[in-house]
Parts: structure tokens; C-alpha cells; sequence
């Protein structure tokens, strides 16, 4: 069984595991002892805390196989963003050049670098080994954070983002960081993404271009990727579509992957899921009422979350899940049906 | 002997003849009947009691005696940007770094400025080709700052003068291919017709953020400043005045506009008055240019002069009737090229 | 009985009426009849036109009272703005400043002056005679433009905006327009104001800051204005909420009112009506099923829209009101009840 | 007799002594041992044959050869920016017009540039009280042009000088507390002793994008460019050898940056050289600047000279010991300050 957790300080070395497997794709998750053991400081410390507003907390979960004891992907996210480290973003805005004598009238797009997220909470990291890597496991590992969201919505933002990974090519080079980062960094997009992962961006103003960046000046190949996402990430971005998430213009300065927004409250799996009552039984013997949900606790340090089979008009839970919950009989738990259309 | 001169109303026919000869990449003064006449009115139209000091545009010719035929002429503007705003890019430095990445990047940016509002500015200059010997060029530009230290009060004081870009053997202005093309629905030479008629729609339609020139491609970075190789000696000669270029170009071209404080241009500075005396056989000198203190019969010619005593030149008979003055009348005088003393 | 439809040419004295009470506080309604007369004239040529993508259309409606005949008020629709005159607003954008070193984080905001909303419809008028301003003829003027749109979505770009007037003194001064735009234009604010009725606000790219003005350096009044609706307008800001517009940090420029916007498929005037076929009759009998509702026909030139009392689940509309709609049993209208707590 | 040589090492307690003269506006060379000891310690740096040329800062002390007491200290940045930027706010000119309204409006803008990076700057320049007459401020100022003129190829084409803005009787400056304050959490005095340590900081904080001055309070507006009243005579001395206020004004107080190319300031343009004839009793003459050639051994003195014939002037012993030259030595020669010729 695939239980969805809070990071803890036994978990460093699967996590290492996690970070060599994912290859440097995330800029959240380096493969830097230092810093994945921040991830669990932040995560143990964030849920220690007494929050009454979100701050700069960050909460880290892992999916772990029950029974073999391993780790198989990892997920977080920041509470706010753009707090003790800025946070920058490119808004893509169109700029008006017109002449009434010629009768022209041009749009041309530009890249304005902001901070327009600052104070908004973020889904930060999402990564599963290849060889889970099924529907029901990824919305496990990705919507079980909203679940959580739900439990303890005081201690986030009141906006969510999500960033896409952008488009790279088959050396795993970014065009649009060809034909702009690279100008002010001199130095390749590697290196800059592991940097922004280690110092949080903090060095960026120090680098970027604070004008405006005319989108005609750059390279062809850059233009077409802009607010793209990449090609296997087209999945991800459907499914946050589909949990009410929206693509306004804003893109990452390093690969120009688009950011999804939504108000935190109108997240689908955060407005939609129900708190009932735990009755622990067998489950209900007519199998056509049963369907796939998540189902998790409405703990904090004890949070916990995994998928199971259930009748939702009559939900009852087996005495193992039960377990793996940490309920007992009339514990409140949180439940949200799974669709069998989104698990494909 | 050529002489400089205000233009007169009765120079119609002469700047008309000027203006078929000036070519297509002269865009202030061309083969076309209009456009001569607009010049010639606004030119009038400066010593109208009516017109604003600030409007004034002054234009020379330069007039053969031995034939009255005019060979060339020149202009300053009074004040630039009064009515319409004045535009350039600016080239400005920024550095990029940072201390704990030990990165430090050297930016350049391309930002419009209205900077040069109110300056006065050294316009239209044209040589006929068959007049292009004898340091006739020399005479025809320079004479406007004898005007210039005459009539200091009718300047700012600061003077510009715009220089036409690179383009290359085909007539194509990198600088244009790699900025201001992706903002017109215009090619190039369409834009340049209409620009040398009115540069306010130009920049209407530019940028107006400020540009890294590091995302232009190489031959627009290398433009950047750069003189088409026709107007190189002009830009010399003005730079031998103390013009420099301080990083304003055109929004269109990327040529470089030269400015100097008006007071520091050599010939302005050094310039200075002396009685002339008039004499068949004056003893030889060097070039320079002479000129005579009236404001609507302003002359200047070039000649080999050497000075007598202390404040006496001694001219020659034609070069006094060319400056309409007599002898013992109070002319400027100043060399007519710098030499630095050392 | 009052009756919301199209400005035709018939109504040009009455429009200047309400131009000259409404004493020039609309930018989009001066007491100009050239002007009012492009009202009319705009009106008619985007009725007559056959639209497949929104473009340059500008509707404007009038309320009149049918038994008297003369106009009560004015509200319009444009179907985009900025394609044929660029449209303006300030963003209001935070610029972080942090030192490191210093421990120092500080949130600057600065106002932008941008295009953003480009291509977006607006509602742009909305006047009504200080005599019959009721909740009912309110709602009336204002939603049935809304209506109008549901019936005719093809004629109106996917996002919908409407402007909030901004603050302003016991003297009509706007404390925002002393402090920035003055600075800018050297005229007064009612000049300003007027201008930009008649010019499309096309001239403004000549005189307003393109650079970004830090919010510090204005004076506290204008600071405190900013995005500030004025006080008579917290109603119609109420009113734009319930319909699901929000406010994103756009103002405007002269005044700094607020900008609203919404998805216009999600505007709940537009999503929540429902045609259904005209059934001509006596009302019903028991009056406890009778409610207000906006009742419309479905029609163009002609489109005719007006408040009644009907029966929504069995809806029936009186002769007098057939007429008026110019509808016969049968025809399709349109019904929106109007809840009692809407109506105070 | 004065005489400004470079630093030494054994002038740490002369330095550290003249420090406890210069008092609280003074913040290049504070009453504080540290300060004094890393002042020193990076001058000397400069001749570690490991530094690169464009870090160099060239330190002169003036010192009386009759007591052997240091009076004064100035020096020379080789190059600014090239390590941590170096900014100032940009004055530029906008205009705002419009045809169809006639309206026209000029706006000035304040951008943050790093445009003197790699320029040369002439800094820390302090006198001791007691020793202000007999024109020892010039000396100690203008002998820095001698060992520019005389080792031209250390330096950049561009000399820059910053000038202590203007503040009030309580030393309240308008242009931060109508711009800076607003972006910093910090009270004037605190940010402007963290001001003299490190720049840096400000610009991180300072306001990035383009400001309209004419937002900002009218005497925060009145500041821009203007001088400290007690750095005005400083002023007037640079501008007098060239230097121009050219739009470019630091980014904490609003004082202004002056700039010249290098090789037009008077005193290098105008010094040349000359033979050494020694004598008692010398022709009296104007004030010039003399120096010797020496890279390690410069020294710079003021006494009053005339030419004896074209290329010989005649020093007295004193000026030549303090020179370390002797009968027949080449030295650089200038006038003390200029005089315009007319």
C-alpha cells in the first residue's frame, strides 16, 4: 500500500535516491545532502510552528510503499513564496505601438521580470520514480497536498501556483535560456538552475534584466516555447486545469514553463473534498458502490494519506487503513472520490 | 573666390538647381520641388519680427563672386525639440554581479531620451561636387561658427550635430534590421522616406523600454554609433572642433549624434576680432577664416592670412568686397584648422 | 412601464438630457452631441453588423419610460476595447528591495501604465436619472446589457471588465489626478476627463509616464484612493461582485477607480438566465409564486428587455409585456429572477 | 616648501594623525584605526606587482620639507565599477507632447546607471586645517594631473570626481528624504555611515526603474546636482581644469559627479616639458606646477617660474632637493591654473 507522509529526518537517504533519480529536472529537489536536509528541517519545523498566517513554512511529503518501506516520490509545498527570498516571475504583456498618421497599429509582446507571486503559496515539487508512475499514484502524490491544504487552510496563502517545468531539447537545453538568461548569467542553464535551487533565487536580482524584455528580439525557437510546457508535462497541466488552475501570462525566468494560478479556496480538491466520521468495518459487499477516493486524516505532524476503495455515501474503512491512518472508530477523516475518467 | 551667406528670397531658383544634385541619401534636401521651397520659406520666415527666437533656422549658401553661381549650402537650427519632441537612444553601461556567484557582467543598453531638447543643431550640408576641392567643405561648415560666435546669444549652449548611420553596400542599416524593424510594418526604405520628412511617428512606433543591446544581433550592436563611410570626413572635421560623441545615436539609423558645449568648439573659442587692412600684396600665411560682424549681411571667406602687430590683418582687395566691408572695419578671425601646440 | 432597448436616432435630445445632468462625470457620455451623436451612430452600425469575431462594436442601450416616452438612462456594452485606440490602465505591481546584508525587505508598490486589458469587452456606461434610481430600474439598466451579451455571446470578447468611478473631493478634485496627472498633462482633471471621452484616450501614450511611479512618492491622499471606488459607488462594486468580478490591482488612470473583471461566460447575469417560449396569459393566480424577474426577447435591432413579476416555473408574461417585448406565443425569451435580498 | 609625493609606508602614523583632523562630513578618511590601516595598506597594495593595474589607488601626501609633517592627502582611483558597480541616478530629459492637443510638456527622469564603469575618479582629497592658504589646496588637488599627464597609459580616457551633495543647516539632505528614505528602513545618518563603507547596498535598495522628478518634493528636485556649500571652491577648481557636471549625480544625496576625458583637463593638456637650470635667484614669474618624472620617486611642487628662452626654466635648490632633481634634469611644467587668452 502507497502511504502519502511528511517528510522526516529518516527519510535522507531515500530522498537522495529521489534527487540522483530525477536527474537535477527540479530545481527544488538538488542532489546536495545540505539542502535535501533542509527539506526535512523545513518540513519538521513548519509543522511544529504555531501558524496563525502563512509564512515562509514548507511542507515536504513522500509516498512510501508500506510494505517494502521505500521511497517513491516526493511532493511539497511552500506556504508563501517570496518572503525571505524574492521571487521572480516574467509576465508576458503586450505593449501597444500605434500611429494614427501611418495607420499602424502594432502589439508587441515583452517580458516584464516581477515579483507579482510574492505571498502566494506554491506546489513546489512533484516527483515519482519512473516505475510507479501510474495515474492513481501521481494523484495521490499531487492532490493528497491539496487535501492537506484543505485541513489546515490557515496556514496558507490565499492564492496557489503551480510552475510547469518548460520546454527543453534533446541536449536538455532550454531555447529560451539560449537566446536570453544566457546574455546576463555566462553561465549554462544547469548551472543556474541548480544555483536557483540552492539560494532561492536570491541572486537573480543581482543578474536579470530589470527593462522589459521586447519578445521580437529573441530567437525564434524561444518565442515558440514561451508559456509552453514540457511535452510530458502536458498531463500535469490538465490535470491542474482541471482543479479550477489557470495559465495568466507568467512564466519561469530560466525555461519560460508557464504558472499556473487559482485562489486557494476554489482548488477543486481543496473545495470539494468532506469530512466524515470513521467507521471501521468491512466494506460494504455490493462492489458497484465502491470507488477509488482519497482518503486521509486531518492531522498535521501525523498527516496521512493514501487511496483506497470506498462506498461514499456509506464510508467505512478497513481496520488496516484504519492503521495506516492513525484513526480510530468516530475519528474525523477526510475523504474525496476519485473520478474514473481523471484516472484514465 | 566663394563666400558664405545668409540665403535670400532670391536664391530660389539657385537652391533649386543645388537640389538636383544632392542623390537620394540626402534626405534634407532633395530633387523635389516642395520640399525646396518649404526649406527656402522656413528659412525666410527666421527673420520675421513674428517668429520665436527658439524657430529660427538659419541657412547659408556659399556663392562663387567670379560666377554669383551657389555651390553649396548649410544650416543650424536655433533650438531642436520645441515643437516636436527631439528623440535618440541612448547607450548607457550596466553591470550585472554578484558577490557570492563572483559574476560580474558588463550590460549595454539602448534607452530614448529626449536629452538634446533645446540644443541647437548644425543641419543640412551640401557641396556640389564640382566645388568639392580647396577646402571648400571646410569653409562651408565652419563659416556657421563664425555666425555661431558673432550671434552667441541666438544659441544654446550646447550644440549638436547628427551623423547618418552605417549601411552597408546594398543600402541596409543593420542597426534598422535587427531593433526598429520588428516594431514598423514598414522595410527600410520606406521608413527612411517618411522619417526624413517626420521622425515623430518613428518614434511613435519604437521601443520605448530600454533595449539590452546584447540581445541585438552583432552586426546591429556593432552599428551602434557607427558613421556611413560617405560622412566619416565630416565627422572628423567636426571632431577637430571639439565634437565628440557621447553616446546618443539615431533611433533609426544608430548613427552618432556629435555635442559639444557651444563656447568649446575651437573655432568659436579661439576666434577673435582684428582690423582689417586692405592691401594688393599681403604677406602669406596660413588659412583662415574671416568674417564680418553684420547680422542679415553676414559674410565669411577663407584666405591666407598672417597677423600685423597684434590686432591687424591685412586682406586683399576681393576678399574685402566678398565681406562687403573697408578698410579699418573690425572682423573675426580664426584659423581655419586647430593645431595643438606642444 | 420602463423598458431597456438600443439608442436609435430618435433619441438624441434625450441623451443629451442625461449628458447634461449627469454633469460630465462619465467620460463616455460628454455633453458633446457630435460625441453622443458616434453613440447613436455606433450603436446602430454594430446592430446592423454580421460579427464573427468581437471587434470594434460599441452597444449602448437606453431606458425609457414607455408612457411618457422620455429617457431615464443609459448603460452600453463594448464589445472590446484598445483594438482601434489603445486603452489604458495602471497596474499596481509590488517591486521587492532587500538587502541581505542590511536584513532588509522592503515591498514597493509602483504603478504601471500598461495595456493589459486589451481586447477585453467593457461595460461602459451606466447613468441613471437621480429621480428613478431604484434598486429595480438599476438592476434593469445594468443587467439587462448582460442579458444582451448571453444572448449574443459571439459579439463579445471571453473577458468582460467594468470601471469603477475613483475619489474625489467635495470639488470634484480627484486627490490621485493632483498628484500624478497633473504633473503630466498641465490641464485640469474635468478637462482631462472630457478629453478623453472624446478622444478614445488615444492621445495619452503621448503624455503619460511610461516609466513605473513608486506609490511612495505620491501624496498620501492619492495613496490612500488608489483603487478606491467613490463612496456612491460601493453599491455598484457590491452588485459587481454578487455577478463575480473581481478586483486585480488595475485602476484608472485619471482617477484611480477600480477596474473589475471577470470571465464573461462565468458572469452570473450571463451564465444563470434561461430562454424558454413565451406563453401569453393572465398570471398566475396564487401571487406567492410570483417573482421580479428581467425578461427579455432574444432579438438584436430589436432586443427589448424589462422587469416583471412572473412565475419562473411557470413562467407566463401579459399582453402589455408581449408587446412591449415584441414577442408572440411561442417566441423564445429570456427570464432572470431577481432575488428579494438583491432588491433590499 | 610643499611638496606631494606618494605614499609610504612609513607615513601610517602621519596618516593616522591627519585622520583625527577630518571630522564627521569627511567619510573617506575617518578618525578610526582601521580605516586609516586599510587606506594605507591598499595604496601600498598598488605596487605589488600582483595587482592588476585597474585596481590601483594612488595615494599622495603633501608634506613640509621644512618640518617633514604631512598636511594633506589626496588620490587617484585607476578604475571604478569593475569589482562592485558603481552607480549614479542619470538626469535625462522627456518630453511629453502631443499634436492634436498642442500640449507640450518636459519632464526630467532620474535612471540608475553604472555608466563611469572602468572611468578613473580622483578621491579622497583632505587638507589640515592650518595648512589652507597660500593656495596648498590646488597644489594638493592639481598635482594628481601631473602624475596623470606624466603616466597617462594608468589611467582610463575618462576622469570622474563626486561632489558632496547639498544638505541643510542640519545636515538633512532633501534628495533622500524626498527619494531614498521612502526604499530603506533607515534614518539618514545611519544609512550614510553605511553609505561610506559600502555603496552597494544603496543601489540594492535604491529604486531600479526610472523616476519623474517631478514627483519627488520641489527642494528634493532643487538638490539635484547641487554641491555641498563647503565642496562648492572644490568645484570651481575642477571645472576650471575642464571638469563638467554632465547629468550624473549620486544616488544617495543627489551631488553632483563631474567628467572630463582625461586628456582635456587643462593642467594635462597644457603641461609639457621642460630642462632644469638651478639658481638662487631665479627671473620672477607665475605660479606654476613643477614635477618630476620619477614612477615611485614622483614628486610635485608649486613655485613661481618663467621660461628662459623656449624649453629651460630656472628652480631654486630648495625646489630642486625637494624634487630630488638636479642642473639639467627634464621636468613637467604647467601653469597652476588657466588664464583664457583674449
Amino acid at each position: 500500500m502507497l502511504l502519502l507522509r511528511p517528510l522526516n529526518f529518516n527519510d535522507i537517504q531515500g530522498l537522495e535516491r529521489l534527487a540522483v533519480i530525477s536527474g537535477g529536472s527540479m530545481t527544488t529537489l538538488p542532489a546536495n545532502r545540505d539542502h535535501l536536509g533542509e527539506l526535512i528541517n523545513g518540513t519538521q519545523q513548519s509543522l511544529r510552528k504555531d501558524v496563525e498566517q502563512a509564512g515562509d513554512e514548507s511542507y515536504h511529503f513522500v509516498l512510501e510503499d508500506t510494505e517494502s518501506g521505500s521511497l517513491i516520490g516526493v511532493s511539497g509545498i511552500d506556504a508563501t513564496v517570496g518572503i525571505s527570498s524574492p521571487f521572480y516571475s516574467y509576465r508576458t504583456e503586450k505593449v501597444v505601438h500605434a500611429s494614427n498618421e501611418l495607420q499602424i497599429h502594432n502589439q508587441i509582446p515583452a517580458l516584464h521580470l516581477c515579483q507579482d507571486y510574492t505571498g502566494v503559496a506554491r506546489l513546489c515539487t512533484l516527483f515519482i520514480d519512473k516505475e510507479h508512475r501510474t495515474p492513481v499514484n501521481l494523484h495521490l502524490l499531487s492532490r493528497a497536498r491539496l487535501m492537506f491544504i484543505a485541513q489546515h487552510p490557515e496556514r496558507f496563502a490565499s492564492r496557489l501556483i503551480a510552475e510547469l517545468q518548460g520546454v527543453v531539447d534533446e541536449n536538455n537545453r532550454s531555447p529560451f535560456w539560449e537566446s536570453l538568461g544566457r546574455h546576463f548569467f555566462e553561465m549554462d542553464f544547469t548551472k543556474a538552475n541548480y544555483l536557483t535551487g540552492i539560494n532561492s533565487k536570491g541572486f537573480i536580482a543581482d543578474l536579470m534584466p530589470h527593462y522589459p524584455v521586447y519578445v521580437p528580439l529573441l530567437s525564434q525557437e524561444a518565442q515558440d516555447v514561451l508559456g509552453k510546457p514540457r511535452p510530458d508535462m502536458q498531463n500535469v497541466m490538465r490535470l491542474l486545469e482541471n482543479e479550477g488552475f489557470s495559465y495568466r501570462g507568467y512564466i519561469d525566468i530560466f525555461d519560460a514553463g508557464p504558472t499556473m494560478e487559482a485562489r486557494t479556496d476554489f482548488v477543486r480538491s481543496i473545495a470539494q473534498n468532506r469530512q466524515v466520521a470513521a467507521r471501521i468495518g468491512e466494506s460494504a459487499t455490493d462492489d458497484s458502490n465502491l470507488h477509488q477516493a482519497l482518503i486521509s486524516n486531518t492531522g498535521l505532524k501525523n498527516y496521512r494519506c493514501l487511496v483506497s476503495r470506498i462506498d461514499p455515501e456509506q464510508p467505512e474503512i478497513s481496520a488496516e487503513i484504519a492503521e495506516l491512518l492513525q484513526v480510530s472508530e468516530g475519528d474525523p477523516i477526510r475523504i474525496m472520490r476519485l473520478s474514473d475518467a481523471e484516472l484514465g | 573666390m566663394m563666400v558664405v551667406r545668409l540665403i535670400q528670397a532670391d536664391d530660389h531658383e539657385a537652391l533649386r538647381e543645388l537640389a538636383r544634385k544632392t542623390g537620394p541619401g540626402f534626405t534634407s534636401l532633395q530633387d523635389n520641388d516642395e520640399q525646396v521651397a518649404a526649406k527656402l520659406s522656413s528659412a525666410l520666415q527666421t527673420f520675421d519680427p513674428e517668429t520665436r527666437p527658439e524657430d529660427a533656422l538659419y541657412l547659408f549658401v556659399m556663392e562663387d563672386t567670379e560666377t554669383g553661381e551657389v555651390v553649396g549650402i548649410s544650416g543650424i537650427e536655433a533650438a531642436v525639440g520645441l515643437n516636436d519632441p527631439w528623440y535618440n537612444y541612448r547607450v548607457g553601461t550596466l553591470v550585472h554581479a554578484s558577490r557570492e556567484l563572483e559574476v560580474y557582467n558588463q550590460l549595454h543598453t539602448l534607452t530614448i531620451t529626449n536629452d538634446h531638447t533645446g540644443y541647437s543643431e548644425l543641419c543640412t550640408l551640401f557641396l556640389a561636387p564640382d566645388a568639392r576641392h580647396s577646402k571648400h567643405g571646410s569653409l562651408l561648415s565652419k563659416s556657421r561658427f563664425m555666425f555661431m560666435a558673432e550671434f552667441s546669444h541666438l544659441f544654446n549652449e550646447h550644440l549638436i550635430a547628427e551623423m547618418r548611420g552605417y549601411s552597408d553596400e546594398n543600402g541596409i542599416s543593420p542597426f534598422w534590421e535587427g531593433l526598429g524593424r520588428h516594431f514598423f510594418s514598414l522595410d527600410f526604405s520606406e521608413a527612411d522616406k517618411l522619417s526624413s520628412m517626420d521622425k515623430v511617428f518613428i518614434a511613435e512606433l519604437m521601443p520605448k523600454n530600454t533595449i539590452y543591446t546584447n540581445l541585438l544581433p552583432e552586426d546591429a550592436q556593432q552599428a551602434i554609433g557607427q558613421t556611413h563611410q560617405n560622412t566619416t570626413p565630416a565627422r572628423k572635421l567636426l571632431e577637430n572642433e571639439g565634437m565628440r560623441y557621447t553616446g546618443y545615436v539615431d533611433i533609426f539609423d544608430g548613427g552618432p549624434t556629435l555635442v559639444a558645449r557651444t563656447d568649446d568648439i575651437r573655432a568659436i573659442q579661439d576666434s577673435h576680432y582684428v582690423k582689417a587692412r586692405i592691401d594688393e600684396h599681403p604677406p602669406e600665411g596660413e588659412l583662415y577664416l574671416v568674417s564680418s560682424n553684420d547680422f542679415k549681411d553676414f559674410r565669411c571667406c577663407m584666405t591666407a592670412l598672417t597677423s600685423v602687430g597684434k590686432h591687424v590683418v591685412t586682406l586683399t582687395p576681393d576678399v574685402a568686397e566678398a565681406l562687403n566691408i573697408t578698410e579699418g572695419s573690425t572682423v573675426r578671425v580664426v584659423p581655419l584648422s586647430s593645431g595643438r601646440r606642444f
